[in-house]
């Protein structure tokens, strides 16, 4: 039924949409967050303050960027500078929210996007921290979007390439990370989750519509912390779809491609 | 945690002074022609630094160049690197490299063929954040042997780097110290730049100002030469003096496929023919040998994939001209 | 070595940070009355920085303000700086400061008077290099808790700073870590900005980035107010960005009897009369007294000066017109 | 029968334009240091590049600043930047000279430019370091210019604000500082100095011409080293004098002034 009006790609971009209040700054790349800022900016925070990593800080995104150094990063833009510049705002304190992604999670949010199968020998090489490991060090929140399997959400995670909460609570501040940071919630095409305040570890929080507590729980590799009560997520308003499908991505570049 | 990643491009600062030191501060004429500034300046035992970012302002006339020249450099380092890392491992000789993102051309996706280069186990990779590798080209460029930063700690990414950990005297803070990076050789792309090697860049910097500063050479290859007075009469617009540069290479279109900010959009369809190209070794090998080998100069490979006709159309993209869309 | 020279200035990076956090990143009409700046925002337990360099680009409409309405600050720093702290001491209730550089007006000579609060032992001076102090803010601007630098090592200068000296882990050599410096407030003068907060320099930055990255406060005043397409449509031009300003005030020829480059040259007339009156403190509080006091506002402190036609004036010698010289 | 022809800041400004070869770097505050390279790049040095503190480097400089940041300092400048910027230049290694002055120099050539007094209670108080200690720090050879008298001249210096050799060889190198650099030459109203490089005191180089060897003596408040032979500082050539009166002073701000 539902895939009657929207698709999961874009229920993914409207749930991340809704998380920014107005007024906060968000380090985004290219995709689904990218699309994400864009619609929060159109709808709820029209004060976002959106920037990347490679220099593009305050654009009107006029389109989806291909490359985080891209004519669209700053076009408009209120200031283009340098990667040091973006990643000291960051280590400054002056980054609310991140998007990131990996090839595989933890229950504690940590990320690896480095390999699959040992480093020095590994099966699959991926690109590496790019900037991720930055922004999840030093930004307030980090939002993860993923598909959702339990091949990619496991324990067995081969490399932390970027850290979520390590090996639990404290384990962040034991390790040098600035204080009162780390991993907010993971959208993915299943469900929302986010993170126990005490235990530091994945919990659900809301499934998709047509989605069961039970399709979450056999996609996921490790225990998920699971409340008796369980939300379905908002399903994208017409308001977000109107917008997301006509103003941020009318070409389908991201709401085009399947969520897996 | 102690690191166990190989230690590249590290000096001790006192050399690297007495290096710097020695750097002529004269205002002469570097021009060069493309290809000897290859020939004299690219050796086997360098570590190669590359400006831009992404698929955004790429020297890719230079490191074709290289390709067809078979220069080689012993190792580079993978920050915010696409296209132009693909081009440095298709010579295949590094044995280890600093990496940061590599081997991907972003949203586009990866070129197979590399990626076996890391898969095979042939190349070691000392692993970095882009914050950390931008801040070793700062401490070098800042005339430091280390910069505190609060990246990379208490990840694989921390462990499998050469950094240090060390406790602030101030706050007793635990931060993670990298080490300065000086590559032997560095090539930016840029918009103008006059004839003794000041450059302008416009739009993002990306790491290229500490890149220059910290490198031992520097290579421009610019859209365009200009006069010095262009400088002159406004030096806000030197991104990178002159005192920094060893050569200076004209090379319109130089950054193509990739895009050059205000000039010209990168071409998205080159980019899948070279993704698609390199999905075998064959194909790849046919690719490489036509857009590169075979072509006598940059302009032929230009002319290759639609001459200044193309250039034209990724122009009017980049500017938003006639509705024209990507 | 052990410094024994009082920490000013230093706060935790983590308190810091969430102090940033909740700085609004909001696109706000941030233009404000001179006389409401200065009520609202400076208290008399502020740290205070100050931009500029010598008798270049002081944000003297400011700093007249601030003496008109007997605002006092608790602590200053003194780097690259003339008439700027000059006036600061005016209110006279620092009992420290940092300092690099004070009380003289470089080439023309040294404000008696003022002296005089240093040699009568009622100002505690922690000492510093101009380096170690732009270096302090940067350590702020970059989000550290400290810098490694390669001055001040060795002297007396060392002596009565508050550095700690440490080892880096590569090199194994000894360096001095700077402190951050976060200062309560700021106030820097532009040639434009826009209502957001946006600025841009031209000329010389001196410290001035790093010092809007560093402080809790920031305000801006203007030369001039501009659209903000001005910097949408070169956002290279964007030297401090809006989100780390709390306020802009736009006042014509604040900088005044500073020069502002490419605009008005600074009135050596006037400073020279400053400098005769700060001989005796009987001359000097009737000179202030005429000059700051009984203006009632910046406009009449010009008027009082030769107005508009002596600026006129000093925009020909600025510009090198007329053969108009210095 | 010298003042006839010259005077003896004239003089002083000579001495110093001719230390430097063609392409070196140099770091000038206002007055005679920069009277200098603007001599030595009109006559000896034409690809001298000149850098001021607060960010202007390599300007045409049209006439002598007044102020370290003011509009001469960034004329026809090939890019104006910030004093960290320099300083970082500075560190790096690429500042061949600096040139500074002082209110006390010892016999290791260290600088007080702070206090007459003790620090907390001084007798005068001094601007204080300004940019002094950086560039001697850093920089590879650092010339002195300064009024000769014994006050100025010993080894009771109240406080060491910018380094010479500080307590002598190795002393440098011992405190953290960049190797292979320290004071070059001091160039008074009486004579030009250097350092004996393995006991790192101040030698006598040659007296000006009308001095004796004696003069300096009463005139230097600790045990200058002095070889048997002492050469006679070269006057001003007319060359140097029609240069530096007629398009380097010609308003003589610093010609006019007296040297001590």
């Amino acid at each position: 039924m539902k895939e009657k009006y929207y698709n999961e790609m874009e229920l993914m971009i409207c749930a991340a949409a809704r998380i920014f209040e107005d007024g906060v700054s968000v380090s985004v790349g290219t995709g689904v967050p990218c699309a994400a800022v864009m619609l929060s900016q159109k709808l709820y925070a029209p004060n976002i303050l959106i920037l990347f990593e490679a220099g593009g800080i305050a654009p009107l995104l006029p389109s989806m960027p291909i490359s985080v150094g891209d004519k669209n990063t700053m076009y408009k833009a209120l200031q283009t500078t340098s990667v040091s510049d973006a990643m000291e705002m960051n280590q400054r304190g002056l980054v609310d929210y991140c998007f990131l992604g990996g090839a595989q999670i933890d229950m504690y949010g940590n990320l690896n996007s480095t390999v699959i199968g040992s480093h020095d020998n590994p099966k699959v090489r991926f690109p590496g921290s790019g900037g991720a490991n930055d922004f999840a060090s030093s930004a307030w929140r980090t939002i993860i979007v993923s598909p959702h399997s339990s091949r990619r959400f496991t324990n067995n995670i081969d490399f932390i390439t970027t850290p979520g909460y390590l090996n639990g609570p404290n384990s962040r501040e034991k390790a040098g990370l600035p204080q009162g940071t780390g991993p907010y919630k993971i959208i993915t095409n299943l469900a929302v989750m986010n993170f126990d305040n005490d235990e530091k570890r994945m919990a659900l929080e809301s499934v998709h519509p047509g989605v069961s507590v039970d399709d979450v729980v056999k996609n996921t590799g490790f225990e998920l912390l699971i409340d008796e009560h369980i939300e379905q997520t908002e399903p994208p308003s017409e308001d977000e779809l109107r917008i997301l499908r006509n103003e941020v991505d009318p070409y389908r570049v991201v709401i085009g491609k399947k969520a897996q | 945690m102690d690191a166990i990643g190989e230690l590249l491009g590290y000096e001790d600062p006192d050399k690297m002074r007495e290096f710097f030191r020695k750097k002529s501060k004269k205002l002469e004429n570097k021009i060069m022609k493309l290809s000897d500034a290859v020939s004299e300046f690219v050796a086997e035992s360098d570590y190669m630094a590359i400006g831009g970012f992404g698929l955004v302002r790429i020297p890719t006339a230079f490191l074709h160049e290289v390709i067809k020249q078979q220069r080689k450099v012993a190792t580079c380092a993978f920050f915010t690197s696409n296209y132009d890392t693909d081009l440095v491992l298709i010579n295949g000789i590094m044995k280890s490299v600093d990496m940061s993102y590599g081997i991907a051309l972003e949203a586009l996706g990866s070129p197979k063929v590399l990626r076996k280069y890391f898969e095979n186990g042939g190349i070691k990779v000392t692993e970095w954040s882009n914050g950390a590798l931008a801040w070793r080209y700062k401490a070098a460029a800042m005339g430091l042997s280390f910069l505190p930063i609060r990246s990379m700690l208490g990840t694989d990414t921390e462990k499998y780097s050469a950094a240090e950990e060390i406790i602030c005297p101030f706050s007793g803070k635990k931060y993670l110290a990298v080490p300065a990076l000086y590559p032997d050789i560095a090539v930016i792309h840029v918009h103008e730049a006059d004839m003794y090697g000041n450059a302008h860049i416009k739009g993002v910097l990306v790491a290229d100002v500490d890149i220059a500063k910290a490198s031992k050479k520097v290579i421009i290859t610019a859209e365009r030469i200009v006069d010095t007075e262009y400088f002159r009469n406004n030096p806000q617009n030197t991104t990178i003096p002159f005192y920094l540069v060893d050569a200076v290479v004209e090379v319109p279109y130089g950054g193509y496929p990739a895009e050059m900010p205000y000039e010209y959009l990168f071409d998205i369809d080159y980019f899948k023919r070279f993704l698609q190209a390199a999905e075998s070794e064959e194909t790849f090998d046919k690719f490489i040998k036509e857009n590169i080998y075979e072509c006598k100069d940059f302009n032929e490979f230009i002319s290759l994939n639609g001459g200044v006709e193309r250039i034209k159309e990724l122009r009017n993209l980049e500017l938003g001209l006639k509705g024209s869309e990507l």
